[in-house]
């Protein structure tokens, strides 16, 4: 189970805990992350609004530096690089037009070969969610947790193929593994505002109300994400969601690997959970789930 | 052998392209070969002029170049009988579906022409005259589908007097009609107008019904179908039974009922609907209780048998079996009907998660005062009476992602009139409407929709419904997008009405094949031709009205069955039926009686025949026999040959290519 | 008439040299060439390809005068020319041969074939040249042809050539010139007639010796020897056409058509219409159709009847009409028959089967 | 005739054989919808792909036709029910055998092709005209 | 062969058969052999020269009740001739003969035919009376059956195109290989039809290439590889290459070999729902 690792900046940045609980987890299920040696930006959403070929070429350059890793496989976190890697891949493979360009571009000879994967699909298909099982040492079976898969995880369904693009259910079964209950709620896909947050946050105010009040009116306690950009969403602007729409969620926003860490007894601090805005230490005592 | 050859313009259809003078020039030069052009060879005067022709050259075949033979085959043959020639002595070269419209470089299409022209000549070279054979006609009609549209035809048929027979799948006639509270746009009640028609298709002497029973095998030929019908055992004696309903109050077991849309519950021994007609139960043998307990085992004298304990008429029949019924008729009317999308596929919609997300069936049968909640808009979920209902339009049409691309044409109608009752039940409730087009193309239909917005104040708001799902509360949130005000709307809805599309009936492929008519990529039956025969099929006897061909609403079902009973009259209004005579017909002298062709023979057309000197061969029994050809292929000495299409005639054709 | 014998002795590399300059003189040359382990007289245009070890040809030199397969007529309407083998067939040109409008046929020099091939020619040309009816495209031909014969050192055993006066393995009869391979290297050729002189027109070459007389003499008696088959036709045969042998015999004959088709001498053509061209080809009188009249009655329908008119027609009919059996023993239809029917033997029993009546 | 074909380019000669019921009524329905293909093919029409014997096959390739396609029903939709299927075995049969003799398989092909597939009709059409086009005139008997 | 002797002997005796058609000698070599009396039954023999397929003599001997010697590849024919009605079974009677091999006349040193190099039909699948087999029961070599098929598929096509076109042009229309073939049995063979001419009568290179494909073609599913066709050809053409080819097609797409049962459908005439039917799809577009 060898597979290059694509952090993607925000995992070495604000969303650190992401990647520490991800390598985390990881080495204890035995699954070996080597990190793709100088890999770059891959672009996320505004790259091909700009220059179409750049968007797709920055992708292709990590992909090709991953060869050097020796795996196959490229495996990925966060849900805007992945649906980056995945787009400049389905290209390259369907479009002998647009790979021309992308290998003119990138100068080197790229056919697709290097495979691109979230590590949703890695736990849940390679590695196989009885074996998850079998790994969990404390069984969360208190949590009520609301899994959030945001849009770019999902779509387009013609290239990602990640699950069903109106109710993914990949998050909440590797969830269960646990033993926490996930909550049916119809807000898996809503929209959380994305790159909104900084140039018009009144709109993802409104929408993270909608997605916090969906989620609290379905029972849920924490909601999990496998996304930075919704995490930070939800999480950051949750106290000034409160204040302007005077509402009271204390809703944490986890990461499903953080969860998975919590279940397998790794310790909270070496899961980054102390850098949440919302956080969910409190929370997690009275559920004493960690000391 | 004198041939004239009339080469047509077809106004510039084909001269845009062709060049016809010279068609006519090469083609003239031939030996024994006159031709001539004209602008419209299939108008009156062009027909009077290959009738002159014929005459004054005293010529032997006509080969017309102009359009498709699909066209215009009969009307030239009917020209030759009127010139005196026999009509298969004609030869069509299709020089305009498949040269000039499909081909731009001039010369090549002229020369493509002078080749088809060539071998429509060689192959009229060696026509033989046929002569029609004559069959005689069974009188008597099969309609397969018991809905307004077989219902309407069988009346129509048997009022003038021909014995009718109608199968319908399921225990009661009346199809999906007898579903509706209202009809669009007159607002009269649905059972209403179809009940009388339903009576007097029963009551009428000409007109069998057998319900709760399918059609098995067709075959045979135009004039001499035979059928084999399978009526299903109902477990009830249809002499004995009054209808009296005692059986089903008493009947313990409860199940969803299909009729109900699954909305309300109906026995084991249950009528699909008050009005049914017959008016007899019948034994749904998967959940009643004595007929579960007689699988478990066998042997034992079987549990429940209340219904026969409180029958009066004693019309409980427990050991029934299915009855074959094999009958000869001399033509089929095919009205399968269509069946309701399934709008699961629809995940934003829910997926069929949420009970109050209802099809627009499923509010018919809750508007329809003998539905399941009497007539009161209850929500299925909690039955509390829905105050905001909101339709959604073209769920399963217009959507090519869903693999359903055409407009069914009836949504627009029945969701405006189902807004309409919903406002009359409820005065202070509201509708909306989410809508792409609305589509009101027939007779006071558009009247009816500004009725509906301006009268009854439903709100039309032209955007497709994004995403719908249950809030908290437990009422839906219909978000969508009115494009004419270009904002987002989110209503949160007691109900949401989902405008199902109509698709093909599910044993559309199996009838289809087994009758051996086409149908096409939606699984409609293909008609023979979509503007000039929309009742007819290609297959000669076999006619198709109501939505199986295409979805349509009651007006025109009822019209379509009009006319496919007329053309079954036409047909049986004459004593003998001209059968084509493009026969096999087998050399007795050279078959060495090996009978490969028997073996391919689909219709088992050949039998054995003794000759003279005690040897076996084959022989062709003309009316099982369909021209197919089979059978010359297979012959290894082509001693069989098929009268039209002579294995002369197509080497000669392949020669004349030279 | 020739001026006078003239026999001299070639080496087999002269002979090739020969052989090549009737090429250059663009004359057709058709020689034994060995295909598929069997020999057959083909157009041949580098003398290297003869073969030279042969008993003797498949299909007889008739092939070459009265072809298989020969054009008659062409009555085509300048439309596509049909496909034919041989692709100068139609006569654009003006020159026309006699009979019809085919044009005329190119000179031809056949060399390798057999003394009793040769021999069939001259019985061939009986039917064939008639002074009444002369056909004309097998005179053309005829005389267009110049015979090398090759005389049989070791003939088969199922031959029976010397059973007939001018027959036998040396025999020069109806041949331009012969040859003998008298040693490894070695041919005595004799020429025969002014177009065999035409061929060998310089006649540097060396008179044979007394010595390779002698060995010649020598040769001819060995072939003779192994000759072992003879013709023994019961002069009552007329008679014996009623006779009950001939439906036994003819029990195993599976009426092929390979004896009429390889026997040097049957000459039974048919004549149809196909593409726009009159056709004339052989036909053998063993097929159900050779007497198909256009009632659709066939006279001979019997397998017997047909077998044992091949019989009266070589060794009765011809011989009231021609004063010849129409047979030079070449023993191609014994050698080639798939059930191996022999005709001596037929006639033998038959012949006998008069004893029994 | 002779020269005008190598002039501008091999022009191959080939004969389309159209069951009535389904291929011929989709070349028609191509003609109704205008679209453009090679006008190298001449249809001919006859009532089932059944009645194709593979030895018209035979003929048209000895008769320098440079292409044959025949082109019946998809299975299970014959008019005569079974006539697709026959002759789909004789087809491919003959066509094994007239390989195994040398003859270009692009010379003789066979489609399905149903009352409604115009487009799949005219690609028919350009692609075996390519094909033939790329394989050569048909001189195996001049 | 005492044993074959008597079985004729006792048939000819009881009138159950007018005549046994089998093999005899005759100056050296063997020759089909009619037995209408018992007292000259002696005359039959079987050994490895016996390569007449007597089967093809029943198209003279129709409606007579005969008996045959048949080996096992000969006795597939009558398999044929049931399944197409040519023959009643009770007419005939089978005197079946353990056969492990028969000479190849045209090779030069008379070894086994290389039909029989794999051959499965040692004892013949149909017959009345078997005949054991005296000599050594040498276990013929199981060869690879289509091997020299598939080399030669191999070929590109135009040079396969020279190989059969030198060959048809040798045929001189004999017709040996119809007369033998006891597939052959029409009463007007499509050869000799001249409205429509399908096959042109004379031997031209056109003509030859359909006479032989048509005769190949009807030989699809039918062909019992008894090898007589190429044995009766006088200018040796390979016809038994062609038959070959088409058996293996038949087994590989129908999984189907003439002659096994009487009563079940020719190859050609029948057809298999979808699923069975290995006919690579790239045939038909």
């Amino acid at each position: 189970m060898k597979y290059a690792y694509y952090p993607g900046c925000s995992l070495h940045s604000t969303s650190r805990e992401y990647d520490m609980s991800a390598k985390e987890v990881s080495t204890r299920l035995g699954i070996e992350l080597i990190e793709a040696p100088d890999w770059v930006c891959c672009g996320a959403t505004p790259a091909h609004v700009t220059m179409h070929v750049l968007s797709q070429a920055l992708p292709v350059k990590s992909l090709i530096n991953a060869k050097q890793t020796g795996a196959d496989t490229m495996a990925v976190c966060c849900a805007a690089c992945f649906s980056r890697l995945k787009i400049a891949n389905y290209h390259v493979l369907n479009d002998p037009g647009k790979k021309a360009k992308i290998n003119r571009a990138v100068g080197a000879e790229y056919n697709g070969e290097v495979a691109v994967k979230h590590l949703l699909e890695i736990l849940a298909k390679d590695f196989g969610l009885e074996n998850l099982k079998g790994k969990m040492t404390a069984k969360l079976d208190g949590l009520k947790v609301a899994c959030y898969y945001g849009c770019l995880l999902v779509r387009p369904r013609k290239i990602m193929q990640f699950d069903d693009e109106e109710n993914p259910t990949i998050m909440d079964a590797v969830v269960e593994t646990t033993g926490a209950k996930t909550v049916d709620w119809p807000g898996k896909v809503e929209c959380c505002g994305a790159s909104f947050s900084i140039t018009k946050t009144g709109v993802v105010l409104r929408l993270c109300r909608d997605i916090l009040q969906l989620a609290s009116d379905a029972g849920a306690e924490c909601i999990a994400v496998a996304c930075p950009l919704c995490q930070s969403n939800l999480d950051l602007r949750q106290p000034e969601v409160n204040k302007k729409y005077d509402k009271k969620f204390d809703m944490p926003v986890l990461y499903f690997t953080q969860i998975l860490g919590l279940a397998m007894g790794i310790d909270w601090k070496k899961l980054g959970l102390d850098k949440h805005i919302v956080s969910p230490l409190k929370f997690l005592k009275g559920k004493n789930i960690i000391k | 052998m004198k041939i004239g050859v009339f080469v047509c313009h077809c106004g510039t259809n084909i001269s845009a392209v062709i060049d016809v003078q010279k068609v006519v020039n090469d083609l003239a030069k031939m030996p024994g070969v006159f031709a001539m052009d004209y602008k419209f060879m299939c108008s009156d005067p062009g027909q009077n002029m290959i009738i002159s022709e014929i005459k004054q050259k005293k010529l032997d075949a006509v080969i017309v170049a102009a359009c498709s033979p699909c066209l215009h085959e009969l009307t030239f043959r009917n020209t030759l009988i009127r010139g005196g020639l026999n009509p298969y002595m004609l030869e069509i070269a299709n020089i305009r579906e498949q040269d000039s419209w499909v081909h731009t470089d001039r010369d090549k299409a002229t020369e493509k022409a002078v080749r088809l022209a060539k071998m429509a000549v060689a192959k009229a070279k060696r026509n033989q005259p046929l002569f029609p054979q004559e069959v005689s006609v069974e009188k008597s009609c099969l309609v397969i589908g018991g809905g307004i549209a077989g219902i309407q035809a069988a009346i129509d048929i048997s009022s003038a007097g021909y014995q009718t027979v109608i199968v319908e799948k399921e225990p009661s006639i009346g199809g999906k009609m007898a579903m509706f509270d209202k009809t669009f746009p007159t607002l009269d009640c649905s059972a209403c107008i179809l009940t009388p028609k339903m009576v007097q298709a029963s009551q009428s002497k000409k007109v069998k019904i057998y319900t709760y029973s399918e059609v098995e095998e067709i075959g045979g030929y135009v004039g001499n179908f035979n059928a084999r019908i399978r009526v299903k055992a109902r477990s009830v004696n249809m002499e004995k039974c009054t209808g009296c309903g005692i059986c089903w109050q008493k009947c313990p077991v409860k199940v969803n009922s299909e009729f109900e849309q699954n909305l309300g519950p109906r026995k084991a021994v249950y009528v699909p609907f008050a009005q049914a007609v017959p008016n007899v139960p019948v034994i749904d043998c998967v959940n009643c209780t004595y007929y579960r307990s007689k699988r478990q085992n066998p042997e034992s004298k079987g549990l429940c048998r209340i219904c026969e304990k409180f029958c009066p008429a004693g019309a409980i029949e427990f050991d029934q079996k299915d009855k074959i019924i094999e009958e000869k008729f001399g033509a089929v009317i095919v009205a399968t009907g269509f069946s309701a999308f399934d709008h699961k596929v629809y995940g934003e919609y829910g997926a069929g998660r949420y009970k109050d997300v209802v099809t627009a069936l499923q509010f018919e049968r809750l508007l329809n005062s003998s539905g399941p909640t009497q007539g009161k808009i209850l929500r299925p979920s909690d039955s509390k009476e829905a105050r905001t209902i909101v339709f959604v339009q073209c769920v399963g049409s217009r959507d090519e992602s869903k693999g359903v691309p055409y407009c069914s044409r009836v949504c627009c109608m029945y969701t405006a009139k189902q807004a309409l009752l919903l406002k009359e039940h409820i005065p202070d409730a509201n509708a909306y409407v989410f809508y792409i087009d609305i589509r009101a193309a027939g007779k006071n239909y558009e009247e009816f929709i500004e009725r509906v917005q301006d009268e009854y104040g439903v709100l039309y708001l032209r955007g497709r419904v994004s995403k719908i799902y249950r809030t908290g509360d437990g009422a839906l949130l219909v978000r969508g997008a009115d494009t004419l005000s270009g904002t987002q709307v989110e209503i949160s809805a007691d109900m949401v009405v989902l405008a199902t599309g109509l698709v093909s009936n599910p044993e559309t492929v199996k009838l289809g094949q087994m009758i051996g008519i086409p149908y096409d990529k939606n699984r409609f039956f293909t008609e023979s031709h979509p503007k000039l025969a929309p009742a007819e099929t290609q297959t000669a006897g076999v006619f198709i009205c109501g939505a199986c061909q295409f979805p349509k609403d009651i007006p025109d079902s009822v019209a379509q069955a009009g006319a496919a009973a007329s053309k079954v009259l036409g047909l049986f209004s004459q004593e003998h039926l001209m059968l084509e005579p493009v026969l096999a017909c087998v050399n007795q002298k050279i078959c060495n009686g090996c009978f490969h062709c028997r073996a391919v023979c689909p219709y088992n057309a050949i039998d054995e025949e003794i000759l003279k000197d005690k040897s076996v061969v084959a022989r062709v029994i003309e009316s099982k026999c369909h021209g197919c050809g089979n059978c010359i292929s297979a012959c290894p000495v082509s001693a069989v040959d098929l009268k039209g299409y002579t294995n002369e005639q197509i080497l000669e054709q392949l020669q004349s290519l030279r | 008439m020739i001026s006078e014998m003239k026999k001299f002795i070639i080496s087999k590399n002269e002979l090739k040299k020969i052989l090549a300059g009737i090429v250059a003189e663009n004359i057709k040359l058709i020689a034994p060439v060995s295909r598929d382990n069997a020999f057959f007289l083909e157009e041949v245009s580098d003398a290297e390809k003869i073969a030279w070890d042969y008993s003797n040809v498949v299909k007889p030199v008739k092939e070459h005068i009265f072809p298989m397969r020969e054009v008659l007529l062409d009555f085509g309407r300048g439309t596509d020319p049909p496909a034919l083998d041989e692709p100068e067939a139609r006569s654009s040109g003006k020159e026309k041969n006699p009979a019809g409008n085919m044009p005329p046929v190119k000179e031809q020099v056949i060399f390798g074939l057999r003394p009793c091939d040769a021999r069939s020619l001259l019985v061939l040309d009986k039917p064939f040249l008639q002074e009444k009816y002369v056909d004309s495209y097998y005179k053309e031909r005829r005389e267009k042809t110049t015979l090398i014969a090759m005389a049989c050192l070791n003939p088969e055993k199922t031959c029976l050539c010397s059973s007939f006066e001018n027959g036998g393995p040396f025999s020069s009869a109806g041949s331009d010139v012969l040859c003998v391979q008298t040693g490894q290297d070695e041919f005595l050729v004799e020429i025969l007639s002014e177009k065999g002189e035409k061929i060998f027109k310089n006649p540097s070459f060396a008179q044979p010796s007394g010595e390779v007389l002698k060995k010649l003499e020598n040769l001819k008696a060995d072939s003779e020897a192994k000759i072992c088959k003879a013709l023994k036709v019961p002069e009552n045969l007329r008679e014996l056409f009623e006779a009950g042998t001939w439906e036994t015999e003819s029990l195993s004959c599976i009426a092929c058509g390979i004896c009429r088709y390889l026997s040097a001498t049957c000459y039974c053509f048919n004549i149809t219409d196909e593409f726009e061209q009159r056709l004339r080809y052989w036909i053998p009188c063993s097929f159900k159709n050779y007497t198909k009249m256009t009632s659709g009655e066939i006279s001979r329908e019997k397998k017997s009847a047909r077998f044992k008119h091949w019989y009266f027609h070589k060794f009765s009919y011809h011989k009231d009409n021609f004063g010849e059996y129409l047979c030079v023993g070449c023993g191609r239809c014994i050698k080639y028959c798939p059930v191996k029917i022999d005709f001596t033997e037929v006639l033998g029993k038959i012949g006998n089967s008069k004893q029994e009546q | 005739m002779e020269e005008k074909k190598e002039k501008n380019g091999f022009e191959p000669r080939l004969v389309g054989i159209l069951c009535r019921w389904c291929s011929y009524q989709g070349a028609d329905l191509a003609g109704t919808s205008r679209l453009k293909y090679e006008p190298n093919m001449t249809v001919l029409r006859v009532p089932c792909s059944a009645r194709m014997s593979p030895l018209f096959l035979m003929k048209g390739l000895t008769s320098d036709i440079d292409g044959i396609l025949f082109s019946g029903c998809h299975p299970g939709d014959c008019h005569y029910i079974s006539g697709n299927m026959n002759a789909r075995r004789r087809f491919v049969i003959f066509k094994k055998l007239l390989e195994f003799a040398g003859m270009e398989p692009e010379r003789i092909q066979m489609s399905w092709c149903s009352a409604s597939e115009d487009k799949k009709w005219a690609d028919i059409v350009d692609s075996v005209t390519i094909e033939v086009k790329k394989t050569g005139p048909n001189n195996k008997f001049k | 062969m005492k044993e074959l002797i008597d079985k004729a002997k006792e048939l000819l005796k009881e009138k159950k058969v007018e005549t046994v058609i089998g093999y005899r000698e005759i100056r050296g070599c063997v020759v089909p052999a009619y037995v209408d009396s018992p007292c000259d039954a002696d005359c039959l023999i079987f050994d490895k020269r016996c390569v007449y397929n007597l089967a093809n003599y029943l198209k003279w001997f129709k409606n007579k009740n005969v008996a045959l010697v048949l080996k096992g590849c000969d006795a597939k024919s009558i398999n044929v001739w049931l399944q197409e009605f040519q023959i009643k079974r009770e007419n005939i009677f089978i005197i079946g003969v353990e056969c492990y091999g028969v000479m190849n006349e045209k090779s030069a040193d008379a070894g086994l035919s290389d039909k029989c190099g794999h051959c499965e039909a040692h004892v013949p699948n149909i017959y009345d009376a078997v005949i054991k087999h005296q000599g050594d029961k040498k276990e013929s070599v199981q060869g690879e059956p289509f091997k020299d098929i598939q080399e030669f598929e191999k070929l590109p096509h135009d040079e396969r195109w020279d190989f059969w076109k030198k060959q048809f042009e040798k045929c001189i229309k004999c017709y040996a290989c119809r007369e033998i073939c006891p597939m052959c049995y029409c009463k007007e063979c499509i050869v000799e039809r001249n409205i429509p001419q399908w096959i042109m009568s004379s031997p031209s290179v056109k003509g030859n290439f359909e006479w032989n494909m048509v005769r190949a073609f009807h030989l699809a599913g039918r062909c019992v590889e008894c090898g007589e066709c190429e044995r009766a050809c006088p200018v040796n053409i390979p016809l038994m290459k062609l038959n070959k080819k088409l058996i293996k097609e038949m087994k590989e797409l129908f999984d189907y070999s003439a002659g096994q049962k009487e009563d079940v459908k020719s190859a050609i005439d029948d057809f298999y729902p979808e699923k069975d039917i290995k006919i690579d799809d790239k045939m038909i577009r």
